[in-house]
């Protein structure tokens, strides 16, 4: 009984003892959310396009991020360095598609993931060889990004809104909403399902793979150097950041790999569910539920909707 | 010349469904087996410490995660967990009962991760392809949360570690600190060669060509009476099987002791990465999967220094490690690239240009 | 080959029974109110435009898709919803309009999956691939090679199916229906994509199996020469409903099936 | 080769201008497997050529050599060349050669499951650059062909029947506007009014706006009558060719493609099971 | 010519590179500069040679089987995960192993682990100083009575080591504790555990962190505005991770037991031979920083162990073995610090045959918004409830490995 009262009634009291603490935990599941879906937008974008599952997301984040701060500190304006890291992954996305895509066309998912899988220990190597492996500070205040802490007397309590956050979150949103526009009615966006369904059907169309995946692992390029900059500004630029994108995996999989809405809407039912998770209910255990609760959340989901919420119904046909 | 399949004709379905059909094959192996063996004699510890009985046990994890990803198709990332299982499942039982033999127990722990990996793979299912990586990366991260937070699971040690206590066969340590490299290796590759032996049987049998059914094209084999659900389960558990024994080899026979964290996201995707390169779909794919994963960057820690060396290049050890990791992710890529069916593929295309030699085709 | 296991049924019984079947996907009408049956050892055709629902109705008949309505009684006893390896269990087998062998395996393995749900001996047997394990195994290859000879595959007993032309793709499909033993047999455009000597093999392994033993078979097929000569009856569907039903005679005169089908030509 | 029909195609005169020429080619699928053993066909310009041969024969393979996509099944031409209006086309990539105007229907359909009808003919005017009005306005002729499509034009490619995705291909390949199609078993699992109809529309396309076509069919009655000239391929080798009409009176063509003999059609109920031989394949 | 092989295990890659680097040149750069000034160790050269672990047990596995067979004479694993598999090795190989403050806590007891070196402190060493001094800060350890302390620490077995002891702390002195495990691959995404810090509002938080957990949690402080300087840390955090908090981490606290600059004769010694000749690869500017210091730490714990081996044996190439009768020997004592140029450096240090670890005093430490400020002396551990600890865990240990090994190595009658 005790337990039953500590799991289904406690938490909810409390919730309405304090509800300052509970739009804060709301708030921090909401930003971390756009956070994770700005990761899962990049492997999104890549899914979509390609079958691709880019295991190397998580170090293009941090290698964009690194570029932008190693120029910045070898002494290139920040702007300057902003616009010398898009083209950075720009040259990436064009090596990606001539090394490691072009010569795998049609080759089942689970390869062509093991090959970024390639693609991630050298990016490792490579971006530890030229930027150091120290950890780094994002440059906040010369890319002028806000900071400070705007701080609300409500509900009986103190609720704390980092600049920063806000920022993220409208950032986030304003490029999730252009890609899903620009994915979803253009030419090219209709090309890039196509591709995604299947390689040998479109190479016969005349769809330009190569083109296509130059355009998309370019999008994601920039897409993981927003999130690079994001992440980096709130918790440092190093290598340990990669691990972060993991978490966009449970993100990805309950939005549904090839949903940019689904990116967005994962993100924020994973972000807040694990805060909340954590904060009232992960005390019963002990704490650190973080770790699996994503998934686990992501796992419920899925007994329900085996696409995921907003993926495309997986087609059983005989 | 020397291989050839010419002259050897089968006279019966026994001789014709033997895992081995070919005369020069079953040598081969023959021959591998005793090198095996004569490399305990042989080599250095070393090579036997650091080289094989961890390429030992990789392999035998790989054949694990092969029977599920790369026989019945279902991708797991939950590989490192139910290894970790299977360490924390021998390490209680031996201790509990030190009178029994620990070969038996590291046999048996593999039934606690088998127990534990179908409870996982229920999901399987409703749930397909990389969505499954979910219900797996689940089981990693709570599994691994366990570890931590259940002392009991390490007799409430101090150090919150696993220890490798000594324990012997016929009066020899095999385990512990006292054990020689050479019996531990001995002992790996004796339950290797078993289990292999094992897995071989299975995959070659019914219920084998019932897992690449599943894989192949699941609808119809539902339709031609193959039960999905206990397909899939039977897969998850002898594939957790394997992988428990590994993760007891691991601590037990191989670090002599260990954190949680061995058995973290990265071991999982670490044996799945040696899965894919070494070839989905083959026990023998397994092993050159381990080898090139495991292997080749400690010949790369080598042999990049010596390199270097004669062109007055000394570079620091971080720079090695640089440039180990571009290579071998430039490698991965180069195999997948030559051989997307990995490298037992292409040892396989090998044995058939070498059927057809001297013609091309 | 055997004749299947439970020869309760003669000749000329009803089978399998369709009542009123309909079939629904969200806003599409795939099959509306179909009702016919199939009796004990004929060949019976299904045929129709271009989606038509045939696929959809054999898909009904072995537990892929539950009708939203009607009922189909299979050898007396009406059908529960069930999941399609039950069916298979209960005697049904079919060939796939797009070929769905197990890509990797070889001729002889996808003929062997076939006989999964035949083989009993456990997993510790098959563990150690010895005693029931390697005799059923040997007893199973020995049929299964009866298959292969039957079908005239001999010379690709070990190559892996992905690799054939699409003709014997489909004859090992057929091959992996028959390892089943089923007592009814659908077989869904077995003779598409294949030149005239092919289509007469196989019209001939039909016939062989439906004559020999007495295995009851329903086809769709789009060539009329095939259907003509092959089958029994003929069930004709035009976008999801029965629009005639008979001998083939009767069909190829029915003036709404040579307007919704055959066409002027035939 | 005891064939009276067997010649070389460089024997021939050449009627007209070829768009499309192959020369000897031979490929190899993953190293080790050689498939096609040194063929040689011709697509005279505005012609409707068909390959006929039994299953395996390597049709398919000569068409995906054409269009380059054989390096996608890690299939490689190695030795031989192939021109398409004049220019060799062999190290091109696909799309350049959809450009160009040569496409290709796949065997055994391939729509994009997940795209709906009507997207699926969209993207194949993917390579095309003239205009938004121009594009609808095929939309909406090949609608016209596929009346069937236009009713499904709404539903996810995946979930339509057997048939209709093969009309979908069709038309998809049609949306590009191409100068030449290679087909690839066109008439497979459609039904006898639609084969009827998709040969029709084979022969007006090419009729009215010239395209050329090379058919692999098995369906020999269709092809030969509407193609103008053939080869037979039998294991990878060109066993005979000729103009269409001679084909179809050529006595080994009538008893193993055409199914008749003395003139009768043989019912399917009556053949036996006597192993007949190809006279060429002595 | 003579020479002595050490062999220094180092991570500049991989996620705790931040924390990895300098304590790498930090140590390699010392040895060095007694290889450049002195030419060696009383007379024989020191043959150094990194070995990339990146913080990685298997990499650190094999690092140690690759520099086995070159009869190295310490090993320094620098990682509590490789620390734990060398242990069993260390006696059968005859090589000490010298993990300095981490490791296996146990492995102070010199009588079980012969080969196992872990000074200066253990974690319950600096875990009770961390306590008393916030006891004294309030008045005395009875007035932490209904305080609540908070522990963020890192969730393995490193970061939990601790918590035993805190807890019985907690016992004795009626404070109440609030436990905050940040995992390993949540180490920068830290707002759950601030957040439930801001629901418990702990009087004091401890924070038991390694790589960029240290950097993180620092920042996150400073976001969720929780008081600095109520914020402790064990000795791991470098500038850097101070540095990423901006000018809000002023205030923050940690243990340390060295000084942090380059002021001494010692270092200045390293810049002059090492640094400046371009043998370090060490920024300028990053000697004498605190973990760099730390890394000199460790070296000068390595020279010593073989000048009195040296000393002990009369040998000059000495082995492993001899290292082990060395380092059981060691007697920093400040006349020896100030002969080797680091009067001030550290606090004086003496090991025993029994006595592994010293457990020597810390002192706290705190960030000025621009560098580390002493501002307490010495703090001595609670030796009566860290050694109840020890021996538990001691005994715990050779009960449950009923194999071990009883030491055979003889006691040098010096200590
Ligand atoms: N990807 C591949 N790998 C290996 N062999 C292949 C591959 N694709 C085709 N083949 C082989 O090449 C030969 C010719 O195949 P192809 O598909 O060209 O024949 P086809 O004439 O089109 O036959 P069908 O009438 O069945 O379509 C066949 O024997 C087949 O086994
Ligand atoms: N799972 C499904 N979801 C949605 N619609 C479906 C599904 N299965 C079938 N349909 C629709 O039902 C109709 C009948 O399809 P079916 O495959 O049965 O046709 P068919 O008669 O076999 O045609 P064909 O001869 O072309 O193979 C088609 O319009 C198809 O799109
Ligand atoms: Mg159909
Ligand atoms: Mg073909």
């Amino acid at each position: 009984m005790d337990i039953l009262y500590k799991v289904f009634i406690e938490p909810f009291v409390f919730m309405g003892e304090a509800p300052d603490l509970l739009i804060q935990t709301l708030w921090e599941g909401l930003v971390s959310g756009v956070l994770y879906a700005l990761i899962a937008l990049g492997f999104v974008l890549i899914f979509k396009a390609s079958g691709v599952f880019n295991f190397a997301q998580g170090i293009m984040v941090v290698f964009s991020a690194l570029t932008l701060v190693g120029l910045y500190e070898k002494g290139v304006p920040a702007f300057l360095a902003l616009i010398l890291a898009v083209l950075v992954m720009l040259v990436l996305a064009i090596v990606v598609e001539r090394v490691v895509l072009r010569p795998l066309v049609n080759q089942p998912d689970i390869i062509l993931f093991m090959a970024t899988f390639g693609l991630t220990y050298f990016l490792i190597g490579f971006g530890e060889l030229i930027f150091g492996g120290n950890p780094k500070e994002m440059i906040t205040d010369a890319l002028f990004l806000p900071q400070g802490t705007t701080e609300l007397d409500m509900l009986g309590g103190m609720v704390r809104f980092q600049h920063l956050d806000i920022a993220a979150a409208v950032i986030a949103s304003i490029m999730i909403a252009l890609l899903a526009v620009f994915f979803s009615k253009t030419r090219v966006g209709r090309a890039l399902r196509a591709v995604a369904d299947s390689h040998k059907a479109a190479l016969s169309v005349g769809i330009s793979l190569n083109q296509i995946w130059v355009i998309v692992w370019f999008a994601a390029g920039i897409v993981a150097l927003v999130a690079g900059i994001m992440w980096g500004a709130r918790s440092g630029v190093s290598f340990s950041l990669q691990v972060i994108a993991l978490k966009a995996l449970p993100v990805l999989i309950l939005g549904g790999f090839t949903s940019i809405p689904g990116a967005i809407i994962g993100g924020l039912i994973i972000g807040i569910g694990e805060k909340l998770g954590e904060f009232y209910w992960g005390p019963l255990v002990g704490g650190g539920v973080e770790t699996w609760l994503a998934y686990v959340i992501a796992l419920l989901f899925l007994l329900y909707r085996p696409q995921g919420l907003f993926g495309e119904k997986i087609i059983e046909r005989i | 010349m020397l291989y050839r399949e010419a002259g050897q004709f089968k006279t019966n379905y026994v001789a014709d469904s033997a895992i081995f059909p070919l005369r020069e094959d079953r040598i081969g192996i023959g021959l591998i087996i005793l090198a095996a063996y004569a490399l305990a004699f042989l080599g250095n510890s070393f090579l036997l410490q650091a080289v094989m009985i961890p390429f030992l046990v990789f392999s035998l994890a790989s054949i694990g995660l092969n029977i599920l990803t790369g026989y019945t198709g279902l991708l797991s990332l939950g590989t490192g967990a139910f290894m970790g299982v299977g360490a924390y499942a021998c390490y209680k039982l031996m201790t509990a009962f030190p009178g029994v033999n620990v070969i038996v127990w590291i046999f048996v722990s593999g039934f606690f991760s088998a127990g534990i990996g179908a409870l996982f793979g229920l999901p399987s299912l409703r749930i397909k392809g990389f969505y499954l990586a979910v219900a797996t990366l689940a089981a990693q991260f709570f599994l691994q949360w366990c570890f931590i937070r259940i002392p009991w699971l390490v007799n409430y040690n101090v150090s919150g570690a696993l220890d490798a206590p000594l324990r012997t066969l016929f009066g020899v340590p095999i385990m512990g600190p006292n054990a020689t490299p050479q019996v531990r290796y001995l002992v790996v590759l004796t339950i290797v060669i078993l289990l292999t032996w094992l897995a071989s049987n299975l995959v070659h049998g019914r219920i084998g060509r019932m897992w690449i059914a599943i894989r192949d094209m699941d609808l119809a084999a539902e339709l031609m009476g193959i039960r999905p659900l206990q397909t899939k389960l039977l897969a998850f558990a002898v594939s957790s099987y394997y992988c428990g024994v590994a993760g007891a080899l691991l601590v037990f026979l191989w670090y002599g002791g260990a954190e949680y964290d061995v058995f973290n996201i990265n071991q999982s995707f670490f044996i799945l990465f040696m899965v894919i390169i070494g070839g989905l779909g083959s026990l023998i794919g397994s092993f050159f999967g381990a080898a090139l994963i495991f292997i080749l960057p400690i010949v790369l820690g080598i042999v990049l220094p010596a390199v270097m060396s004669p062109f007055g290049i000394t570079v620091g050890s971080d720079v090695i490690e640089h440039l180990r990791f571009m290579i071998v992710g430039a490698l991965i890529i180069f195999f997948l690239i030559v051989e997307p069916h990995g490298l037992a593929r292409l040892w396989q295309i090998g044995k058939q240009k070498l059927l057809a030699w001297p013609f091309p085709y | 080959m055997r004749a299947p296991d439970h020869p309760v049924m003669t000749k000329g019984d009803v089978l399998l029974a369709v009542e009123n079947v309909s079939l629904g996907f969200g806003g599409v009408k795939a099959l509306t109110d179909v009702s016919f049956d199939i009796r004990k050892s004929e060949i019976r055709a299904i045929i129709g435009p271009n989606g038509a629902g045939k696929t959809s109705m054999l898909n009904c008949i072995n537990g892929f898709y539950y009708p939203t309505d009607g009922r189909i009684t299979f050898k007396g006893v009406r059908r529960p919803k069930m999941r399609p390896y039950e069916a298979a269990r209960g005697g049904i087998a079919r060939t796939f309009q797009n070929v769905a062998l197990f890509k990797s395996m070889s001729t002889l393995d996808n003929i062997m999956a076939g006989r999964s749900i035949k083989m009993r001996s456990n997993f510790f047997w098959q563990l150690f691939r010895h005693g029931p394990a390697i005799k059923e195994e040997i007893e199973h290859r020995r049929f299964v090679e009866e298959i292969i000879d039957f079908l005239e595959i001999q010379h690709i007993r070990k190559t892996p199916v992905g690799r054939l032309p699409y003709g014997l793709q489909k004859r090992v499909e057929l091959g992996r229906a028959l390892a089943m033993e089923p007592e009814l047999l659908l077989l869904d455009e077995p003779m598409a994509g294949m030149n005239l000597e092919e289509k007469e093999d196989m019209s001939r392994f039909i016939i062989e199996v439906n004559q020999q033993y007495g295995t009851t078979i329903a086809l769709i097929e789009h060539d009329m020469g095939v259907v003509m000569d092959l089958s029994d009856r003929v069930v004709v569907l035009e976008y999801g409903r029965k629009i005639a039903d008979g001998t083939p005679d009767e069909v190829k005169r029915d003036q709404r099936v040579i307007d919704a089908y055959l066409g002027v030509a035939h | 080769m005891t064939s009276a029909v067997q010649t070389h195609p460089q024997d021939h005169p050449q009627p007209a201008e070829i768009v499309l020429n192959v020369n000897n080619i031979e490929v190899v699928y993953d190293h080790v497997i050689l498939v096609l053993k040194g063929v040689s066909l011709n697509v005279p310009k505005g012609g409707i050529v068909a390959v006929l041969g039994a299953n395996g024969a390597g049709k398919t393979t000569t068409l995906k050599a054409i269009s380059n996509l054989l390096r996608a099944e890690r299939g490689e031409v190695t030795k031989g060349t192939i021109e398409f209006k004049g220019e060799r086309v062999d190290r091109l990539s696909p799309n350049e050669l959809v450009r160009r105007g040569c496409i290709q229907v796949l065997e055994g359909r391939h729509c994009f499951g997940h795209l709906t009808i009507e997207e699926n003919l969209l993207t194949g005017a993917f390579t095309r650059r003239d205009g938004n009005a121009a594009i609808r306005r095929d939309l909406e002729a090949i609608y016209d062909y596929f009346p069937r499509l236009k009713q499904r034009r709404t539903s996810m490619a995946g979930y339509t029947s057997g048939g209709e995705q093969q009309m979908c291909a069709i038309g998809r390949a049609m949306m590009s506007n191409p100068s030449m199609i290679l087909l690839d078993e066109p008439s497979m699992g459609l039904a006898p009014q639609i084969v009827e109809e998709i040969f029709e529309i084979v022969h007006k396309l090419n009729d009215t706006q010239g395209v050329s076509f090379l058919l692999a069919e098995q369906n020999t009655n269709m092809a030969l009558k509407y193609a103008t000239y053939g080869y037979i391929l039998e294991t990878g080798r060109v066993v005979m060719d000729g103009p269409a009409q001679m084909l179809r009176e050529n006595e080994d063509v009538k008893e193993f493609y055409l199914g008749v003999s003395e003139g009768d059609r043989k019912s399917f109920r009556a053949v036996k099971s006597y192993k007949r031989r190809k006279r060429w394949l002595a | 010519q003579d020479s002595v092989y050490v062999p220094l295990f180092t991570y500049r890659t991989g996620p705790f590179a931040g924390s990895g680097t300098p304590i790498a040149d930090g140590m390699h750069d010392y040895l060095r500069m007694l290889n450049e000034r002195d030419g060696g160790i009383g007379g024989v050269k020191l043959v150094l040679e990194e070995c990339e672990t990146g913080y990685d047990t298997k990499k650190g596995v094999e690092c140690y089987e690759s520099v086995k067979g070159k009869n190295p004479v310490v090993v320094n694993p620098w990682s509590t995960g490789i620390t734990l598999p060398l242990i069993p090795r260390a006696s059968v190989d005859k090589i000490p192993i010298l993990s300095m403050a981490y490791g296996l806590s146990a492995s102070a007891r010199g009588d079980i682990f012969p080969w196992v070196f872990n000074p200066p402190a253990t974690y319950w060493d600096g875990l009770s100083m961390i306590v008393k001094y916030i006891g004294e800060k309030e008045g005395g350890l009875d007035k932490l009575k209904g305080k609540k302390i908070g522990f963020l620490h890192l969730d393995a077995s490193f970061g939990k080591e601790p918590l035993p002891l805190l807890q019985e702390l907690a016992k004795q002195y009626g404070f109440e504790v609030a436990l905050y495990p940040v995992a390993a691959q949540d180490m920068q995404n830290q707002s759950s555990q601030w957040l439930s810090a801001r629901r418990d509002r702990p009087d004091y938080m401890i924070m038991w962190g390694w790589g960029s957990m240290n950097g993180a949690a620092i920042k996150e402080a400073v976001r969720s505005g929780y008081p600095m300087d109520k914020f402790y840390s064990v000795w791991w955090p470098g500038e850097d991770d101070a540095r990423s908090g901006g000018a809000g981490a002023k205030g923050f606290k940690m243990l340390n037991w060295h000084a942090v600059g380059a002021n001494f004769p010692a270092i200045q010694d390293i810049q002059k031979h090492v640094v400046d000749k371009g043998l370090s690869k060490a920024p300028k500017d990053k000697v004498g920083e605190l973990l760099y210091n730390r890394g000199v730490y460790n070296s000068l714990l390595i020279a010593e162990g073989i000048a009195t081996a040296q000393k002990l044996t009369g040998k000059k190439a000495v082995t492993g073995e001899d290292v082990r009768r060395g380092m059981e020997n060691i007697k920093l004592d400040p006349a020896r610090l100030k002969e080797l140029g680091l009067e001030g450096f550290t606090d004086q240090l003496v090991l025993s045959c029994a006595d592994h670890n010293g457990h020597r005093a810390a002192f706290m430490q705190e960030w000025d918004g621009t560098k580390w400020v002493k501002i307490s002396n010495p703090i001595e551990p609670m030796t009566e409830q860290v050694r109840g600890q020890l021996e538990a865990a001691a005994k715990d240990y050779s009960e449950k490995n009923a194999g071990w090994p009883k030491r055979t190595e003889a006691c040098d009658k010096a200590s």
